[in-house]
C-alpha cells in the first residue's frame, strides 16, 4: 500500500519535473529554432513598435546579446539558460528597463493565483454539486430547466463572457467597476477599506470566470454520476434501507467525485488559459494582463517569464491535485 | 503415433511487480496424436493457468521455457507457409460469444474472411456453398444467419457461428476456452454435442479448456486438472473424475452442485482459506490441502503414476512409481478405435 | 429435505400474489415477470430459475421494489407478514428493508461501495435502522457478523479491493443479515465465484438463514446448485412461472416439459450420454406469440398451446405446472421415439 | 427513488438523441451557409478603413453599424467569419491527422516508442496551451491566417492521440482481433480491417473537439494582439474593438455580433460533440 503510494507520488513528481523541463527547454529552444537572429529581430520590432516609451535601444541590445550569449554553441546556451533560471535571473523588462522580470512577475502572481482559485474552487463545487442533483431522480423537476443554459455557458469562451459582463454590469448598470485589481488613488494600506475595494474589483472578472467553468463541471457531473447511479453498490444501498440523501452524498457523489477531480487535472490548462485573457479583458493586474502588456511593448523577457511561470504554477496545481487524489480513492489506480 | 502438436515442457511466468514473477504455467508436456482424433479436458479455476495453456497451444502467446510442437515444428520459428497452415489447423473458440464479432462487420465477415484467406473456394458461389453448408452443419439455418449483425444475434446463436467458422476451415485441432460458461443452459448441451460430433465425424481432436468437470467428462475422453499453474492430476475421465486422488481434484469433484440427492454437498461446512499465501516452494496446494504432509510445505511433488491411465502429483503416492514419462498423454486412456455404435450415429 | 421449523405449520411470511413486471421498450412493455404468485414459510428455501431473460432477476428486484426504470411493477402484491411491500410509504418500505427482507446481490464484486471501509459499510445499514446504537455496541456487532459469514474481523478495515472475490460475497452476506432479517432474497450470489468458494459460500447462507430462521428466496440458474440448496423449485420462463415442486420430486419427475428438457440436458458424472439440448431459441419478451410461451420449443405441444395461455395450476400433491396437459395427465408422459433417448 | 419520473427522463433522453446533433448541426450549416452566400450581398469595400462614417450605431442601411475606422460591421462579420472557420478547420484536421498516425503507431507497436508518445501528449496536455503559443507566435516574423492554423495545429494533436491510442489498445485485446489472426489475416489487415473501423467514430468526435479547441486557440491569441492583424477575422475585430474602449463607450454593436457568431460556432461544435457521443456510443445514450 505505502508503497504503492510512493511509486505513484513519484511517478507524478516525474511527471511535474518534465512538464517544467518541456517548458523550459521550449522557451529556450523557439526563439533559436525560428528563422533569423532572434536578437535582430527583437531589437529591430522594439525600434519599429516602440513609440510609446523611450528605451535606450543600445543597452537593452547589450542585455539581450549577454543574455542571448548567441555566440556559444548551443548545449552551453542551454546550461546557462538553466542557471540563469535557478538563480531566478529571467532578465530585465524593456518597457520598464532596467526592472527586473522577476520582481514583475512577483508582483502579479498573487492575484493571478487568488483569482484563479478561487474562481475554480467556486465552479468546481458548486457545479460539480449541480451535475449531481441534476442526475439524482429525486432532485425535482424544476431544476432540469437549466440544462440548456449550462450548455450555452460550457461552449462559449469566458474572456467573451467577461466581455459581457463588464458591459452589463459595469458600462449598462454601473454597480461594479469595470476594471483593475483595485482603486488606484487609494493609498495602500491593509484595513477594511482595502480589503471591501479589492473584492469590489475581484468580483466580475470572479463571476466571468465561474460562470464560464460552471456548466462544463456541471455537466460532466451529471453524466458521471448517471453512470455511478447505474452501479450495483447503489442498488445495495438502497436495499439496505439508506436514506436517499446518505445513498447521494456517500454513494453517489463520493464515486462521481472521482472522475471529476480526474477531469479537473486535465481541464486546468484550459481554464488557466481563459483565466488570462479574462484578467487582460478586466486589466486586472496578474500575470495575463502583463503579458498582455508585454505583447504589445515587445517587451521579450517578460514575456518569456510569465508563461515559465503560468507553466510552472500550473505543473504545481496539478501536482498537488494528483496528491489529493489517493485520499479520495482508495485503490490508487488510475 | 506420429504427434499432431507437442507442448514440450512448456512453462509461461509473467513479471510481477518489483524483481517478481508469478508463474501462470509450469512445465507441462502434452502430445496429441495425429492419427487419433481426440478429446481432452483442461480443467481448473481461475488462475489456474488454463487459459494460458490454450493461448500457448494456439501461438497466440509465445511460452516463457519450452516449445510448442505442430507437426514437428516449433510454432514459434514457422515459416510463412508453415505459419498458415498451422493457422488454419489449429482452430480457437473463445469464450465471450459478443466479444469475438467485430461490431463493424455482418456475421459474413467472420466465415468469408477465412475462405478468402486459405483460398478454400475457387469462386464466390462455392464459397457461398461452403458457408452455407457450416451454418447448417452447426444447426443455423443460413438465411437467418447471414447478413445480420452480431447484436442481432443471441448468445447462443454466435457461439454456434464461431463452431460454423472452425467447421469452415476442416482444422485437424480445435481449442475451445469454455465455450459454453455465457451460453443459456438450455442451449450449451446443444453447443457441446456439435463439438463431440465435430470430432466422431470428422476427425477433429478438440481440446477443451473449462472450469467445468461435469462437461468435461461427458465429452472428452482424458483430462489435466491444474491447480495455480501446475498439473495436479491427469488421466481418463473416468478415473479423474468419478475416482478422483488428488486432494485438490477431490474437494473439486465433491463441491460441484449435482441435481442429485446422493450427491448432496451435505451440511457440514468445508473450510474457507482466505488469502491463503501462494506458496512459491513445496505443493501449491499445501495451504488448503487436508491432509498436507511436512514434505508438501517444502518440496514440489512429483508425478505418480497411479495407474497406467492415471498420474497425480501428490506426496500422498510416494509410495507409487513415478509417472513413465513427463508426456501426460502417457498416462491418458489408450486411444480407442471408434465403435462401431458411434460411427454409425456419426454417419446418421 | 425441508427443515423441521419450516414444516410447523404457520402463517408464510413471504406471500406473492400475481406480480407482474414490465419494462418500457422502444418496441413497447416487454413483460419481465408476467402474473407470478407463491408464498414461503419462515424457514423455507425456494429457488428460482431460470435462463437469462425469464424474469428472474426482475423477480429479485420486484421482491424489494428497487426496479428502476425503464422497469415498472404494473401489478400485484408482495405480502411481507401481511403488509404489502409494493404499497407501503417510502419511509416503511426504508424500514422494511433489511430489517424484513434483504438481499444478497447478483454482483458482490460492485455491490461494496470502492471508496468505503467494510466496517462503515456494515454500520451504515445497521445505523439506518437502529440510529442511536452506541459506537462500542456497533463495534462488537461488526465483529460478530464478520465472524459469522466466516471472515476474520480485521476484514472490517479493508477496502473492498483489498478483498478476494468470496470474501466480498460473504462480506455481503454479513450485510444482508446485520438486521436479523425474516426474508433473504439472494440473487445469484456466487454467479463469479469458483466452484470451491461457491460451495463454501453457499453454505455459509445456509447457515446463516438457519439461525435466523429466515425464509430464502434462491434466484439462480444452475439447476444443480438449486437442487444442493433448495426445499422448492419454481422454475421461470419467459417472465411466468411454469412448475413449482419440492426439489427431490421435481428432479425426480418434472411434470412440465421445459423443466424436463432442462434436467435433461444437464451434464452429469454419473454416466456418459449423448447431451441433448432444447431446440430453438427462448422468446423474445416483447410481443409474445399467443398461447404457451414454450409451445414453439416443445414437444409435447398441440393446437391448443398455441392459442391458450396456460395457468399454474394444482397436478397433486403439493405441486403445481403451467400446462396444458395437466389435469388430464398424472405426469409427463414418455417422450416419442423422435427424441432417440430414454427416461432413466 | 421515484421510477416515474426516471422512467420519463430516460424517454425524453432516448428522443432527444437525434435532436442534440441535428440542432448542432443545423447551427454549423447556418454558419457555414452566411460565410458563403455572405460575400454576395455586401461589398467587399465597406470592410476598408473609411469606408463610411466611423461610429456609427446599426441602421437600416447599415445593419451592424461602423467601427471607429469607418469600416461596415457587416461586411467585417461577413469576411471573418470564414476566416476564423478555415483557421480552426486547417488546425483541427492537422491536428486530427498527427494524433491518428501518433495514437495508431504507439497503440499498435508499443514498446520505447509509444512511451514517448504517451508521456509527451500528457505532458503537454496539462500545460496551458496559450503560453506555449504565444512565444511561438511572439517570435514569428510575419502572421498570416495560414501560419497561425498552423501554429495552433502544432498543439491540437495530443487529445486524438490519447484517445486513438487507449482505444487502438483496448481494441487489440478483443477476441475479434484473435478471431482475424486465427482467420489468416496478416497483422497490416488486421490494423486496416477490424481496428480502423471502430475508430472512426472516436476520430470524428475528436475532430469536432479539436476545431473548437483551434478556434478557441486561435481567438485567444488574436485578443491578445497575436493575430494576423491584416486580415479579417472575429478574434481581430473582438481585439480592435478592445483597443478602442468600444466596451466602455458602449459601442456594442462593435463587439457584440461576432461574439454572437463565436458563440454560436461553439454552441454548434458542442451540441455536435454531445449528439454524436450518444449516437456513437449507444449505451451513453441508454444512461444520460
Amino acid at each position: 500500500m505505502s508503497r504503492e503510494l510512493a511509486t505513484y507520488v513519484l511517478r507524478r513528481f516525474a511527471q511535474l519535473l518534465l512538464i517544467v523541463f518541456i517548458a523550459v527547454s521550449v522557451n529556450f529552444l523557439i526563439p533559436r529554432l525560428l528563422p533569423g537572429d532572434p536578437v535582430e529581430t527583437a531589437i529591430a520590432r522594439l525600434q519599429a513598435g516602440g513609440g510609446q516609451q523611450s528605451v535606450d535601444v543600445q543597452a537593452v541590445a547589450k542585455v539581450y546579446r549577454e543574455k542571448y550569449g548567441l555566440d556559444q554553441p548551443l548545449g552551453a546556451q542551454y546550461l546557462n539558460y538553466w542557471r540563469d533560471l535557478f538563480h531566478l535571473e529571467l532578465g530585465v523588462s524593456f518597457a520598464n528597463f532596467p526592472e527586473k522580470v522577476s520582481t514583475k512577475l512577483a508582483n502579479a502572481l498573487p492575484w493571478s493565483v487568488g483569482l484563479l482559485s478561487l474562481a475554480t474552487l467556486i465552479a468546481f463545487s458548486a457545479g460539480s454539486l449541480l451535475g449531481a442533483l441534476l442526475a439524482w431522480p429525486g432532485a425535482g423537476h424544476a431544476i432540469r430547466a437549466i440544462v440548456p443554459a449550462l450548455m450555452v455557458l460550457a461552449s462559449i469562451p469566458f474572456y467573451l463572457l467577461a466581455i459581457i459582463i463588464i458591459y452589463v454590469f459595469a458600462v449598462v448598470l454601473k454597480v461594479l467597476p469595470p476594471a483593475g485589481g483595485f482603486d488606484t488613488t487609494r493609498i495602500a494600506r491593509l484595513d477594511l477599506g482595502t480589503v471591501l475595494d479589492v473584492v469590489k474589483h475581484a468580483v466580475l472578472p470572479l463571476c466571468a470566470i465561474v460562470l464560464g467553468n460552471v456548466g462544463f463541471w456541471a455537466l460532466g457531473m451529471r453524466s458521471q454520476m448517471v453512470s455511478v447511479l447505474g452501479e450495483d453498490y447503489i442498488t445495495f444501498a438502497e436495499a439496505k434501507g439508506l436514506g436517499p440523501w446518505r445513498i447521494f452524498f456517500r454513494y453517489g457523489m463520493r464515486n462521481a467525485m472521482l472522475s471529476q477531480v480526474t477531469a479537473l487535472a486535465l481541464a486546468m490548462g484550459a481554464v488557466l488559459s481563459g483565466a488570462v485573457l479574462v484578467e487582460v479583458v478586466f486589466n486586472y493586474p496578474g500575470l495575463g494582463t502583463l503579458l498582455y502588456v508585454a505583447i504589445r511593448g515587445q517587451d521579450y523577457f517578460v514575456i518569456q517569464g510569465v508563461v515559465l511561470l503560468l507553466i510552472v504554477t500550473l505543473a504545481i496545481l496539478l501536482f498537488i491535485i494528483d496528491l489529493l487524489y489517493p485520499l479520495l480513492d482508495p485503490r490508487i489506480r488510475r | 503415433m506420429t504427434a499432431l502438436i507437442e507442448l514440450v515442457g512448456v512453462a509461461k511466468t509473467y513479471a510481477a511487480g518489483f524483481r517478481q514473477t508469478t508463474t501462470a504455467l509450469s512445465d507441462v508436456t502434452l502430445t496429441l496424436s495425429k492419427d487419433v482424433p481426440s478429446t481432452t479436458a483442461i480443467a481448473g479455476e481461475s488462475g489456474s493457468g488454463k487459459t494460458t495453456l490454450a493461448r500457448i497451444m494456439l501461438g497466440f502467446i509465445a511460452p516463457t521455457r519450452g516449445e510448442v510442437r505442430y507437426r514437428g515444428k516449433n510454432v514459434q520459428r514457422m515459416s510463412g507457409a508453415e505459419r498458415r497452415d498451422f493457422r488454419r489447423e489449429v482452430q480457437p473458440i473463445f469464450q465471450d460469444p459478443f466479444d469475438v464479432f467485430n461490431p463493424f462487420y455482418r456475421i459474413d465477415h467472420v466465415l468469408e474472411i477465412p475462405v478468402r484467406r486459405y483460398r478454400l473456394a475457387h469462386s464466390r458461389s462455392q464459397a457461398k456453398a461452403l458457408i452455407e453448408d457450416a451454418l447448417k452443419r452447426v444447426g443455423l439455418r443460413p438465411q437467418d444467419t447471414l447478413g445480420r449483425f452480431p447484436h442481432e444475434l443471441s448468445g447462443g446463436q454466435r457461439q454456434r457461428v464461431m463452431v460454423a467458422r472452425a467447421v469452415l476451415l476442416r482444422p485437424k485441432l480445435i481449442v475451445a476456452d469454455e465455450p459454453v460458461s455465457m451460453v443459456d443452459a438450455s442451449l450449451r448441451a446443444t453447443i457441446l454435442d456439435e463439438l463431440r460430433t465435430l470430432n466422431r465425424e470428422l476427425g477433429i481432436s478438440i481440446v477443451y479448456i473449462t472450469h467445468d468437470l461435469t462437461t468435461a467428462y461427458q465429452i472428452c475422453d482424458n483430462i489435466v486438472v491444474l491447480y495455480q499453474g501446475h498439473v495436479a492430476e491427469a488421466g481418463s475421465v473416468e478415473r479423474v473424475i468419478r475416482d478422483p486422488r488428488h486432494p485438490y481434484t477431490q474437494l473439486l469433484v465433491s463441491s460441484i452442485p449435482l441435481p442429485e440427492a446422493a450427491r448432496s454437498w451435505g451440511r457440514e461446512e468445508i473450510k474457507a482459506e482466505f488469502a491463503a499465501p501462494r506458496a512459491s516452494v513445496g505443493c501449491r496446494f499445501a495451504p488448503r490441502c487436508p491432509h498436507a504432509l511436512d514434505v508438501c510445505w517444502s518440496e514440489l511433488p512429483p508425478r505418480f503414476a497411479l495407474e497406467p491411465d492415471r498420474l497425480a502429483a501428490c506426496h500422498l503416492f510416494r509410495d507409487l512409481p513415478l509417472a513413465p514419462s513427463a508426456d501426460l498423454a502417457a498416462s491418458f486412456a489408450p486411444a480407442e478405435i471408434p465403435s462401431p455404435r458411434e460411427a454409425g450415429r456419426g454417419l446418421g | 429435505m425441508s427443515e423441521g421449523e419450516a414444516n410447523g405449520a404457520g402463517a408464510p411470511i413471504l406471500v406473492v400474489e400475481d406480480l407482474r413486471v414490465a419494462y418500457d421498450t422502444l418496441a413497447g412493455p416487454a413483460m419481465a415477470v408476467d402474473g407470478v404468485s407463491f408464498s414461503l414459510k419462515a424457514g423455507e428455501r425456494l429457488g428460482l430459475i431460470g435462463e437469462s431473460g425469464s424474469g428472474k432477476t426482475t423477480m429479485a428486484m420486484a421482491l424489494l421494489r428497487l426496479i428502476r426504470a425503464p422497469g415498472r411493477i404494473v401489478k400485484g402484491r408482495v405480502l411481507l407478514d401481511g403488509r404489502d411491500i409494493l404499497t407501503m410509504s417510502v419511509g416503511e418500505l426504508r424500514e422494511a428493508r433489511l430489517r424484513d427482507i434483504a438481499l444478497v446481490p447478483q454482483g458482490a464484486m460492485s455491490s461494496l461501495n470502492p471508496v468505503m471501509l467494510l466496517e462503515e459499510q456494515i454500520a451504515d445499514g445497521i445505523l439506518a435502522h437502529a440510529p442511536r446504537t452506541p459506537r462500542a455496541e456497533l463495534a462488537r456487532r461488526i465483529e460478530a457478523l464478520l465472524r459469522g459469514v466466516g471472515l476474520d474481523p480485521s476484514v472490517a478495515r479493508k477496502y473492498p479491493h483489498q478483498l478476494s472475490g468470496g470474501m466480498k460475497q460473504r462480506a455481503v452476506m454479513a450485510i444482508a443479515t446485520s438486521m436479523r432479517p425474516r426474508v433473504i432474497v439472494a440473487d445469484e450470489p456466487t454467479s463469479a465465484l469458483d466452484v470451491v468458494v461457491q460451495r463454501q459460500v453457499m453454505q455459509t447462507l445456509g447457515r446463516l438463514q438457519g439461525g435466523l430462521g429466515a425464509a430464502v428466496v434462491l434466484i439462480g440458474h444452475d439447476m444443480g446448485l438449486i437442487a444442493q440448496f433448495a426445499d422448492v423449485v419454481g422454475v421461470m420462463y419467459a417472465g411466468k412461472l411454469v412448475e413449482l415442486a419440492p426439489v427431490e420430486e421435481i428432479i425426480a419427475a418434472p411434470r412440465h416439459p421445459y423443466t424436463r428438457l432442462l434436467i435433461d440436458s444437464l451434464p452429469s458424472i454419473a454416466a456418459k450420454k449423448r447431451l441433448i439440448g432444447i431446440p430453438g431459441l427462448p422468446p423474445r419478451l416483447v410481443d409474445l406469440p399467443p398461447g404457451c410461451s414454450f409451445a414453439a420449443r416443445c414437444p409435447y405441444a398441440f393446437a391448443r398451446c398455441r392459442t391458450e395461455t396456460p395457468s399454474l395450476q394444482s397436478t397433486g400433491g403439493n405441486r403445481s405446472a403451467a400446462c396444458h396437459l395437466y389435469p388430464e395427465a398424472q405426469a409427463l408422459p414418455p417422450l416419442g421415439a423422435a427424441s432417440g433417448e430414454a427416461r432413466p | 427513488m421515484s421510477g416515474g419520473l426516471k422512467g420519463l427522463r430516460m424517454k425524453l433522453a432516448e428522443r432527444r438523441i437525434g435532436g442534440v446533433l441535428i440542432l448542432g448541426l443545423a447551427i454549423l450549416a447556418l454558419i457555414v451557409l452566411f460565410s458563403l452566400v455572405g460575400p454576395l450581398f455586401v461589398d467587399a469595400h465597406n470592410a476598408h478603413v473609411g469606408a463610411m462614417t466611423p461610429r456609427r450605431p446599426p441602421s437600416f442601411d447599415h445593419w451592424l453599424g461602423s467601427d471607429s475606422q469607418g469600416r461596415d460591421m457587416l461586411t467585417l462579420l461577413v469576411y471573418g467569419t470564414p476566416n476564423t472557420l478555415k483557421m480552426g478547420l486547417i488546425a483541427g484536421i492537422i491536428g486530427v491527422g498527427l494524433g491518428l498516425v501518433f495514437g495508431l503507431v504507439g497503440g499498435s507497436l508499443g514498446g520505447a516508442i509509444d512511451t514517448v508518445i504517451r508521456v509527451v501528449a500528457d505532458a503537454l496536455l496539462t500545460v496551458p496551451a496559450i503560453a506555449i503559443l504565444v512565444i511561438i507566435a511572439g517570435n514569428l516574423d510575419r502572421m498570416s491566417t495560414n501560419i497561425m492554423a498552423l501554429v495552433v495545429a502544432s498543439l491540437s494533436w495530443m487529445f486524438t492521440t490519447r484517445t486513438i491510442r487507449a482505444q487502438v489498445l483496448s481494441v487489440r485485446e478483443r477476441a475479434y482481433i484473435e478471431v482475424a489472426r486465427a482467420n489468416g489475416e496478416s497483422e497490416w489487415e488486421i490494423l486496416f480491417r477490424e481496428i480502423m473501423p471502430n475508430l472512426m467514430p472516436f476520430a470524428v468526435a475528436s475532430f469536432v473537439g479539436t476545431v473548437g479547441s483551434a478556434i478557441l486557440a486561435v481567438i485567444s491569441l488574436e485578443a491578445l494582439g497575436l493575430g494576423a492583424l491584416e486580415e479579417t477575422t472575429l478574434g481581430n475585430t473582438i481585439y480592435w474593438s478592445q483597443q478602442s474602449a468600444a466596451i466602455l463607450r458602449g459601442y456594442w454593436w462593435w463587439w457584440g455580433p461576432p461574439i454572437v457568431v463565436i458563440a454560436l460556432i461553439f454552441l454548434g461544435l458542442f451540441l455536435t460533440s454531445v449528439g454524436f457521443d450518444r449516437f456513437a456510443n449507444p449505451r451513453l445514450a441508454n444512461r444520460a
